[in-house]
C-alpha cells in the first residue's frame, strides 16, 4: 500500500532535482524550468495531502493545486517573455553572461 | 421494441458475454482490453474508407476518377497502399536525433488513439467515463503539438522545422476558439463528462431531438468548433503546416515508409476524434435526429453522423484554397476567438433566460450582429476582404 | 508501495533528472515533458482528475511548448555541461542538504505513516461549484493575475525598440 | 457577408461531384491502358529507319552517310559503315550501315537528324511504350528494332510519307532515265568506234554515276 510518506518523499526528491537544477543550469529557460519543477513538487505535496488528508470532500488541496499552477502557467509565460526581452538585450541567454547589475 | 434493443445493446451484450470466461479478478482488465482492440480496429477500418473516399471524392470534385484499379471500384486502394507503406524502406536523415525521430510518430498516434477513451460510440458504449471527459479531450490533444514538434526538430530539415514551428503556432492559436466553443455546451450541460452530456441531448419534444446544435449558440458553436477542428488537424483550408508549394511536406518531410503511414494515421484519426467531439457536444453523440427513428441502433447512428462530418471535410478540403500565415493568426485571434467569447454571453443568457421566442430572438441576434459585423471588419494584411484583383494576369 | 505508482514516480523521476541533466536544451524540454506528464499521471492516481488533466493541458501543451519556442526563437545553448566545477558541486550540495533536510522532516512529523482514506466524491462539478462559492475571491485575483501576465508577457516580450507596435 | 464566397465555391464542387456521375464528358480522363488517345499526325518519339519491300536488310534506305551521328546533339546514334555496297532506294549502290544504335534514354527526341538525313531514311515513331527491365540494353535500339517498313511509316505519318514517297519515285525516275541516258550513250558508242571493247564501257558507267 502506498502511504503519504512515499509521495512526500518523491515530491521531495523532484524539489531537490528541480533546485539543483536551477543552481546548477546556466541557461535562463532551464533556470525556469527548474523553477517550473519545484512548483509541481509543491503541488504533488498539496494534493498527497489533500487525498490522505481526513477531509477530502473539502477540496482544500485541489483548490490550492488548480491555482498553484494558474499562477505557475503565468509565471512560465512572463519569465519566457523576459527571457526574449533578455536575449534581445543581450544576445544570450547564459545567466553567467548577465553581468550588467554586478557594478 | 426489445429486438431494436437487443441489436442496439449487442456489443455491450457480447462485451459481457466474452469477458464472463475470464476469471473474476481479471474481468475489468479483459474487458479495457477488448474495448481497446474495438475501437482501435474500428477506427483504423473507419480510417482506411475515409481515405478511400477522400480520394475518391476529391476525385470526382476535380472531374477526374479517382483510384480505380485495386479491387472492384478501386476499393483495395487502402490496403494497396498499406502494404506500399509497410514493405518500403525507412530512410531516417545521417543527423537526425534517432530517439526522438522515432518516437514523434508514435506519440501522435497514440495521442489519437487515446482520445477515442472518451468517446461514446453508442448507448452505454463509452470505453471509460471520466468525470472530466471534455478536459481529457483537450488535455490529450495538447499532446500533439508535442509530437509536432519532435518530428519537426528531429529531422533537422529546414523544412520541417518551419512546418513544426507554424503547425504548433497554428494548432496554439485555434485550441483557445475550439475550447470556447465547446466550454459553451458544458456551460448548458453542467457536466464535463461526455456520457452525461450525449443523454442529456437524448430527449425529445415531439419529434425534434434536444441537440444542442439546434439552439442559436449551439449553431454557433458547432460551426466555430467545427472551423477550429479543421484547423487542429491540419486539414486544408488550414493545411499550410505542410504546404507543398512553399516547404514540401512540413514536418513530416523526413519520414517514409511506415512512420510516414503512421503520421497520416495520426492526422485522420485527430480529425475523426475531433469530428466524434464534435458530434458529442452539439450533434447529439448517438441519438437519432427524429424520435421516430429510435428503432436503428445507437451506434449505426454515431457513425451516420460521423461519416457525413468526414464527407464535410472533404468537401471542404476539394473547395477552399490553403490561407496565408497571417491570415490565418488574424482568422483565429480577430474572428474566432471574439465570436466565441460573444457565444458564449449569448449562451449564458439562453441558459438563464425563460424559454420562449424572445430568447431565440436575443440569443440570435446576439450571434448574428457580431458575425456580421466581424466579418465586415476582418482585415487581411491592411485590406479588407474583397473580391480579388489580379494586377498582371488581366 | 503499489507497482503503479512505482512506475510512475521512476518514469517521473527519470524525466525529471534528465530535463536537468541533459546537454541538448531540446532533449531537456521534452524530457520534462514526460515528467510533467508523470505527476499528472500520479494526480490522477490520487483521485484528483480535475488537477491531473489541467497539469497535461497547462504543462504539457503549453508551458512546455511555451519553453520551446523560447529555445528556438533565442537560438539557445549551454556550454558543455561541467560537472566537477565548484559551481556545479556547490548546487548539488545544497539540493542535497535541502532533500536530507526535507526527508529527515517527513519521517520525523509521523504523518507519513496515513493511509489512503475512501474515495471522496470531489468531483469536477463540485470543484466548480466551489470555485463560484467559497473561492470566488481568489478566482477573480487569478483572473486578474492572468490578464496582467497575459500583457505583460506581450509587453515584455515585443521589448521597447520595436515603435511600430 | 463572410462566407458567402465559401459557400459558392462548395456548391460549385458539388456541382461538379454531382456532375461527374451524370455527364461522362465532365471526367475527361483517358483510362490509359484500355484505352488511349489517337496521336495527331505530327507526334513524334523517337527515330527509327524506314525500309522499303519486304526485307528490311535490303531494302534498307540508310546508306550509312552517318550525317544523323554528326548531327545528333546528345551523340545518342552510334554507326558502323559496312565495307560492300548494295543498291539504295533510288538503285544506286552505297554503303549500308553494319550496326546502327540509337540509344533512346539518351535521345532527346529533337528530330535533327530527320532534318539533316539526305536520304528519307530515319523519320520519327510515335511507339512511346518503350520500357524495359534492362536500364542499359534494354533502351539501346540496335538496326533490326530500328527498322520500321515504308507502310508502318505511311501508317502513321501518312501526308509526310507519301510527299516523301513522291520525291523517292522522282529521284528513282530521274535515276532511270540517266541510266538509260547512259546506257544509250554507251550503246552509241559502243555502235559508233568500232574499236571500244565493251567490257571496257560497263564498269565506267558506275563510276560517272557515282560521281553525279
Amino acid at each position: 500500500m502506498t502511504t503519504l510518506s512515499h509521495y512526500l518523499l518523491l515530491s521531495a526528491l523532484i524539489f531537490a532535482v528541480g533546485m539543483a537544477g536551477a543552481l546548477t543550469r546556466r541557461n535562463a529557460i532551464l533556470v525556469l524550468v527548474g523553477i517550473e519543477l519545484m512548483l509541481n513538487a509543491a503541488n504533488l505535496n498539496l494534493i498527497a495531502f489533500w487525498r490522505y488528508g481526513p477531509h477530502p470532500e473539502a477540496l482544500t488541496g485541489v483548490m490550492f493545486a488548480v491555482f498553484s499552477i494558474t499562477v505557475a502557467a503565468a509565471e512560465a509565460a512572463v519569465g519566457l517573455g523576459l527571457i526574449l526581452a533578455l536575449h534581445r538585450h543581450m544576445q544570450t541567454t547564459d545567466l553567467d553572461k548577465v553581468t550588467g547589475m554586478k557594478g | 421494441m426489445t429486438r431494436a434493443v437487443a441489436v442496439d445493446q449487442m456489443f455491450v451484450t457480447l462485451n459481457h458475454a466474452l469477458v464472463a470466461y475470464v476469471p473474476a479478478v481479471w474481468r475489468p482488465l479483459a474487458s479495457a482490453v477488448l474495448g481497446v482492440v474495438t475501437v482501435m480496429v474500428v477506427f483504423l477500418t473507419l480510417f482506411a474508407l475515409t481515405v478511400l473516399l477522400e480520394r475518391k471524392g476529391l476525385g470526382r470534385m476535380q472531374n477526374r476518377y479517382g483510384p480505380n484499379r485495386v479491387g472492384p471500384w478501386g476499393i483495395l486502394q487502402p490496403v494497396a497502399d498499406g502494404i506500399k507503406a509497410i514493405i518500403k524502406e525507412d530512410v531516417v536523415p545521417q543527423s537526425a536525433d534517432h530517439a526522438v525521430h522515432f518516437l514523434a510518430p508514435v506519440l501522435i498516434v497514440v495521442a489519437a488513439f487515446l482520445n477515442y477513451a472518451v468517446i461514446p460510440v453508442g448507448r452505454g458504449m463509452a470505453l471509460t467515463d471520466l468525470n472530466a471527459g471534455v478536459l481529457f479531450f483537450f488535455a490529450i490533444s495538447s499532446m500533439v503539438e508535442l509530437g509536432v514538434f519532435m518530428a519537426g526538430w528531429a529531422s533537422r530539415s529546414k523544412y520541417s522545422l518551419f512546418g513544426a514551428m507554424r503547425a504548433i503556432a497554428q494548432m496554439i492559436s485555434y485550441e483557445v476558439p475550439m475550447l470556447l466553443a465547446a466550454t459553451a455546451t458544458v456551460m448548458v450541460a453542467g457536466t464535463l463528462s461526455t456520457t452525461r452530456i450525449v443523454e442529456m441531448q437524448a430527449t425529445y419534444t415531439g419529434q425534434i431531438p434536444h441537440w444542442f446544435v439546434l439552439t442559436p449558440w449551439g449553431f454557433t458553436g458547432f460551426c466555430l468548433f467545427m472551423v477550429a477542428a479543421t484547423a487542429e488537424s491540419n486539414r486544408s483550408p488550414f493545411d499550410l503546416p505542410e504546404g507543398e508549394s512553399e516547404i514540401v511536406a512540413g514536418y513530416f518531410i523526413e519520414y517514409s515508409g511506415f512512420k510516414f503511414a503512421l503520421f497520416f494515421i495520426g492526422e485522420y484519426l485527430g480529425m475523426m476524434a475531433t469530428s466524434a467531439m464534435a458530434i458529442t457536444l452539439f450533434l447529439g453523440g448517438w441519438s437519432a435526429p427524429l424520435a421516430c427513428l429510435q428503432w436503428f441502433p445507437t451506434w449505426g447512428w454515431f457513425f451516420v453522423k460521423l461519416v457525413a462530418l468526414l464527407c464535410g471535410f472533404i468537401w471542404m478540403r476539394g473547395t477552399l484554397p490553403r490561407l496565408r500565415m497571417d491570415q490565418l493568426m488574424n482568422f483565429s485571434w480577430k474572428f474566432l476567438l471574439p465570436m466565441t467569447l460573444v457565444n458564449l454571453v449569448a449562451t449564458g443568457l439562453w441558459r438563464f433566460l425563460p424559454v420562449g421566442w424572445e430568447r431565440w430572438l436575443i440569443c440570435g441576434a446576439l450571434v448574428v450582429v457580431p458575425y456580421a459585423l466581424l466579418g465586415r471588419s476582418i482585415n487581411w494584411q491592411g485590406r479588407k476582404v474583397a473580391v480579388r484583383r489580379y494586377r498582371y494576369a488581366e | 508501495m503499489t507497482i503503479g505508482f512505482l512506475i510512475l514516480a521512476i518514469v517521473t523521476m527519470a524525466g525529471v533528472v534528465a530535463a536537468m541533466s541533459m546537454r541538448h536544451l531540446i532533449h531537456c524540454v521534452l524530457a520534462l515533458t514526460l515528467g510533467f506528464a508523470g505527476l499528472a499521471m500520479l494526480y490522477l492516481q490520487l483521485e484528483a482528475q480535475f488537477v491531473g488533466l489541467t497539469q497535461l493541458l497547462v504543462y504539457v501543451g503549453g508551458v512546455a511548448i511555451l519553453a520551446v519556442f523560447a529555445i528556438m526563437t533565442t537560438h539557445s545553448s549551454e556550454p558543455v555541461a561541467r560537472p566537477g566545477t565548484s559551481y556545479w558541486l556547490g548546487g548539488c550540495v545544497v539540493a542535497t542538504a535541502v532533500f536530507i533536510l526535507l526527508a529527515h522532516a517527513i519521517e520525523k512529523s509521523g504523518v507519513g505513516a496515513r493511509t489512503m482514506p475512501a474515495a471522496p466524491v470531489g468531483g469536477v462539478k463540485e470543484i466548480g461549484v466551489a470555485l463560484m462559492s467559497g473561492y470566488i475571491l481568489p478566482l477573480e485575483i487569478v483572473g486578474l493575475l492572468l490578464t496582467a501576465a497575459l500583457v505583460g508577457a506581450v509587453v515584455v516580450a515585443t521589448g521597447e525598440g520595436s515603435g511600430k507596435r | 457577408m463572410l462566407g458567402r464566397g465559401i459557400v459558392e465555391g462548395m456548391l460549385e464542387t458539388a456541382r461538379n461531384f454531382l456532375g461527374s456521375y451524370v455527364s461522362r464528358e465532365r471526367l475527361t480522363t483517358v483510362q490509359y491502358p484500355e484505352e488511349r488517345l489517337a496521336h495527331i499526325e505530327n507526334a513524334r518519339s523517337f527515330p527509327f529507319l524506314v525500309y522499303d519491300g519486304a526485307d528490311w536488310q535490303a531494302g534498307m534506305r540508310c546508306v550509312s552517310c552517318q550525317i544523323c551521328e554528326k548531327e545528333c546533339p546528345p551523340k545518342c546514334i552510334y554507326i558502323e559503315k559496312s565495307v560492300d555496297k548494295k543498291p539504295d532506294a533510288v538503285g544506286r549502290p552505297q554503303n549500308y550501315p553494319k550496326v546502327f544504335n540509337i540509344d533512346v534514354s539518351v535521345c532527346m527526341s529533337c528530330q535533327i537528324c530527320v532534318e539533316v538525313c539526305p536520304f528519307d531514311a530515319i523519320k520519327m515513331d510515335v511507339e512511346y511504350e518503350l520500357g524495359a527491365h534492362d536500364r542499359f540494353g534494354g533502351l539501346l535500339l540496335d538496326k533490326q528494332r530500328l527498322s520500321k517498313s515504308n507502310e508502318y511509316y505511311h501508317r502513321i505519318h501518312p501526308t509526310e510519307a507519301a510527299a516523301v514517297d513522291a520525291a523517292l519515285a522522282e529521284e528513282r525516275a530521274k535515276m532511270q532515265a540517266k541510266q538509260q541516258a547512259a546506257a544509250a550513250a554507251a550503246a552509241a558508242k559502243a555502235a559508233a568506234p568500232v574499236a571500244a571493247t565493251p567490257s571496257a564501257a560497263i564498269p565506267s558507267a558506275p563510276a560517272t554515276e557515282g560521281k553525279a
